[in-house]
């Protein structure tokens, strides 16, 4: 039962959906503690996506369709989360080569490639109150599942929900990274916007492969 | 929301669109990718410079594009950094031959999408070489932060590094004479109200009819602090404060002074500002020697004003004093 | 009411002593009486130019003094016209004994007391005359009212009378040239939000938060009438049609366009509304060859537009072209 | 019991008072039809005239304390109103000559040179909602007043009384001159600030003539 490119493509049409529907949250959190904006640029990137999605070739693999997400997202998001995201999927993309077909191995190291590309570009550590807040634990908890022997499905349900627990964790933070870094203390008590479009991004991703 | 736009989606096209029916004497403008550009860029054999950004803050950059200034601007989504590729667009086209010069604001975003661009334009065999600009001493601790901000002080490096590559100079010395302007400003800026993004619909951020934020980001950013509404001579005694201790300037020292508006700020306003701070720079035996008053670096409708001083040598004198012709900044010919 | 002021009955002082400080290499500046003069004035031999008005609208008329411009202005207090004695004061410190044109907006304070100052420059052997500038087309009928109120037009009669003066005609024809400037120029302006004078403390006017004001005066009098927010677009059709049926302006001519800001609005909206302007007048095959863009005449922090339209001959646009170096509008030196 | 010097300064003290009272008022008037400074205006005019009231010779004449503020208003008011305020004192003072003691008809004559000096300045006529509404009812009471053999203080009186009718009847008036004209008829349903503040300058002076 691994995940190939149907789970791939609906695991974005999901995101995009997830996105739009939260756009204004993300807009709100960002507001507090940053300008105001994030919501708006993931939404303009992953509007763009879907315009793009049709054209991928019937042949496409997994990878193919990741390569695709990460040059559009950073030709259509800017900001910090838009080169961010773009690297993400593009080590992505890299971590899942040319195979037709990922199984729990292979989607644990999408995930580690993906964190480690934004880690690359971006250079928060854990703590930071950055999106790799959401990030790390999601890559963790993903590894740990692997070896605990379960499905790909089961594997993306724990990422999410180690991210999602990760996002809500964030709110005790001061950040170090970002915009928020700007205000010292009084970030503490918001929740980190990039962490939370992550936590909304990977359970996208466990739900797609649920339906798988 | 109350603002003069068609549709939220269309603000940053439409309003380039109306800048360049208004100074087609000055620049070109590419709308895909968008940027604006020098009427006569590529000039050859000149540094090209580009600079960009999230768009709200006008006339930065866009104004500053012309002889003896920027060769490019390249604007992003209100308040969002650009991608890469009008950057390289505009990097492009501005090359004359003698390589660019990057300008970036000291924001994640703005640093990773010009990163990329540089090194697209780089694989491209252009030479780039990037500026960071950040002035904002409201930012305290750099080490646990992503760095200070760039802001106001952008102007005097926009200006100066311009007047560099007019007369000649290569992309090393152009370059450094930036970085030396940018290592001599000090900017700190104060919002009475906040600004609202035009996607957003919402306020930046909210202060009640009697608090200010002290240390205001030109993005709505919170700031330092936020407190009680005072007599604006205090209030510029809060933004000076900072900016003096930091270099530090010191007696003897001859500065540019600059208050900038942040966009709805009435001039009245300003020059009561620039009053108090000339007499607090006087009486510290630092002599102001070139003056900016106006709105340079703006934050959509945010009423606030940011105080700029720079450290002047000959050398910088003599390159802000050069002409200079752009749709905001203008003199000498 | 949030504002960077010290005291609301010093806000005039205090903003003039800042215009001096900052602007030193191109105006004196008289306190008591109260009066802002070019440098180099009297210029022997060349007609001298004063204008003032209530202050709360700069960089008018203050923005303005300078080469190839205003010899004097002469700042009320906000939204008040000065009294007979500076301006007398003005007048005479600016006579090169070529005579002194008095521009005043058509306010029944500010005619009256440039009248009673010209009275008294008469009697002291001074020659003055008077041009009363009425652009703005918002005020439908002028037989039954004050007449039509002087707005943002003003600037092209200070800045095309002030370069007939530099160029040494005589007072007989810098009056006629400001007279066929103020008969060829037609202004309409909207407010978004109200502004509050600063001894008032209280908006001067109340606007809901989805109502605009068309046909706003630049003291915040109420305008022409109240409408629902609309696009952009559809509100400069609204500014433009009734300037525009007015003169009226044809195919074929040529025309400067000004977009002014009231004080508040984002630069981004003055372009978008710019855009469009340009694009109606084109569609009409009036051809715009001379564009100005930003915050020229305001009403403190009022956001808002006006739209004002000159029609333009050869001896306007060699005029107009002139050198002019002035704190608020620059070229040519 | 004619009205002589002090009179005449305890009117100019007691309008420097009721302008300072009615200084928001005035300014709210003049916020709903006009520019919102007519309070402002006046307070500034009529604390400027207090501070040299004191300089006037103990033998100075009713038309010596008028110039006084008619030179004082004109250098000081700017607006419409400085002007027109300002040329009524003058026009008075000359009415007044170099009389010692005013009586009925010289009170009359007084009031009738400030409401031509109106006039001629500013070429508002009845009607057209300005402060000539409550000048010229004024006048022509007093000189009612004055042919029924009142004492000055009831041709006073009976001045005030018909300019504070005469101001209220401004209301439902369209203007024609000053700033409201530009309103047409959203000017309807306000009172003139201008001619509010001659009533109040009116009353004062009659008040003035009561203490005599
Ligand atoms: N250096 C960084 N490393 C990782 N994530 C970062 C970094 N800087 C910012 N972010 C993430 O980006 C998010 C903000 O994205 P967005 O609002 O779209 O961009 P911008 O801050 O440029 O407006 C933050 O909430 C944070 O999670
Ligand atoms: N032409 C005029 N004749 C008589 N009174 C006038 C005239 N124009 C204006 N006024 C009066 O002046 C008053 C306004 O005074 P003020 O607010 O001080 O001056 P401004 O209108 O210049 O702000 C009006 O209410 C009106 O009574
Ligand atoms: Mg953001
Ligand atoms: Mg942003
Ligand atoms: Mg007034
Ligand atoms: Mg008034």
């Amino acid at each position: 039962m691994s995940l190939g490119i149907t789970w791939t493509t609906d695991w974005i049409r999901e995101s995009a959906r997830v996105v739009a529907e939260h756009r204004v949250e993300l807009i709100n959190l960002d507001r507090a503690i940053g300008d105001g904006d994030h919501g708006e640029n993931l939404d303009r990137g992953y509007t763009a996506v879907m315009a793009k999605l049709d054209d991928l070739p019937p042949d496409a693999t997994p990878g193919d369709a990741l390569k695709l997400v990460a040059t559009t997202l950073i030709s259509t998001v800017g900001g910090a989360s838009g080169p961010l995201l773009g690297t993400a999927y593009l080590k992505a993309a890299g971590a899942a080569g040319a195979e037709k077909e990922l199984d729990g191995a292979a989607v644990v190291a999408l995930l580690t490639a993906a964190r480690d590309g934004i880690v690359l570009r971006g250079k928060a550590e854990s703590g930071d109150k950055t999106m790799i807040d959401a990030w790390t634990p999601a890559v963790d908890a993903a590894a740990a599942a692997l070896a605990a022997g379960k499905t790909e499905a089961e594997i993306l349900d724990a990422a999410a929900t180690a991210a999602e627990a990760g996002a809500v964790a964030t709110e005790p933070l001061v950040a170090r990274k970002g915009r928020a870094s700007y205000l010292g203390e009084r970030a503490i008590g918001h929740r980190d916007p990039g962490a939370q479009s992550s936590s909304l991004l990977l359970r996208a991703a466990a739900d797609a492969a649920k339906g798988a | 929301m109350k603002k003069l736009i068609n549709d939220p989606k269309n603000v940053v096209e439409e309003a380039v669109a109306g800048f360049e029916a208004a100074h087609g004497d000055l620049v070109t403008v590419s709308h895909d990718p968008i940027f604006i550009a020098r009427k006569d860029a590529p000039v050859s054999g000149k540094v090209g410079l580009v600079s960009g950004g999230g768009s709200g803050h006008e006339p930065l950059h866009g104004g500053f594009v012309g002889y003896g200034m920027l060769d490019a601007a390249v604007p992003g989504a209100v308040f969002t950094s650009p991608t890469p590729d009008p950057i390289l667009a505009a990097t492009k086209a501005v090359d004359g031959g003698a390589g660019v010069l990057h300008i970036v604001k000291n924001y994640t975003g703005d640093v990773l999408n010009f990163e990329t661009a540089a090194d697209l334009a780089g694989a491209d065999g252009i030479e780039v070489r990037t500026v960071i600009v950040d002035d904002d001493v409201a930012v305290k601790d750099s080490l646990y932060t992503a760095g200070r901000r760039g802001v106001a002080g952008t102007v005097f490096v926009e200006k100066i590094a311009g007047a560099a590559a007019e007369r000649g100079d290569d992309l090393a010395a152009v370059a450094d004479v930036a970085e030396k302007v940018n290592a001599n400003v000090r900017t700190m800026g104060v919002a009475l109200t906040p600004c609202v993004v035009p996607h957003a619909g919402e306020p930046s951020f909210e202060l009640a009819d009697d608090e200010i934020e002290i240390g205001i980001g030109i993005h709505g950013e919170p700031g330092r602090e936020r407190i009680k509404l005072e007599p604006a001579d205090k209030i510029v005694d809060r933004l000076l404060g900072p900016i003096l201790e930091d270099l530090p300037f010191a007696s003897g020292d001859k500065v540019a002074l600059m208050v900038n508006g942040m966009g709805g700020t009435p001039q009245v306003e300003l020059y009561i500002v620039y009053r108090h701070a000339a007499q607090v720079l006087a009486d510290k035996g630092i002599e102001v020697t070139r003056s900016l008053v106006g709105n340079f670096v703006t934050s959509l409708e945010m009423q606030g004003t940011s105080i700029s001083v720079l450290k002047l040598d000959d050398e910088l004198t003599e390159l802000y004093d050069a002409p200079v012709q752009t749709a905001a900044l203008r003199w000498g010919r």
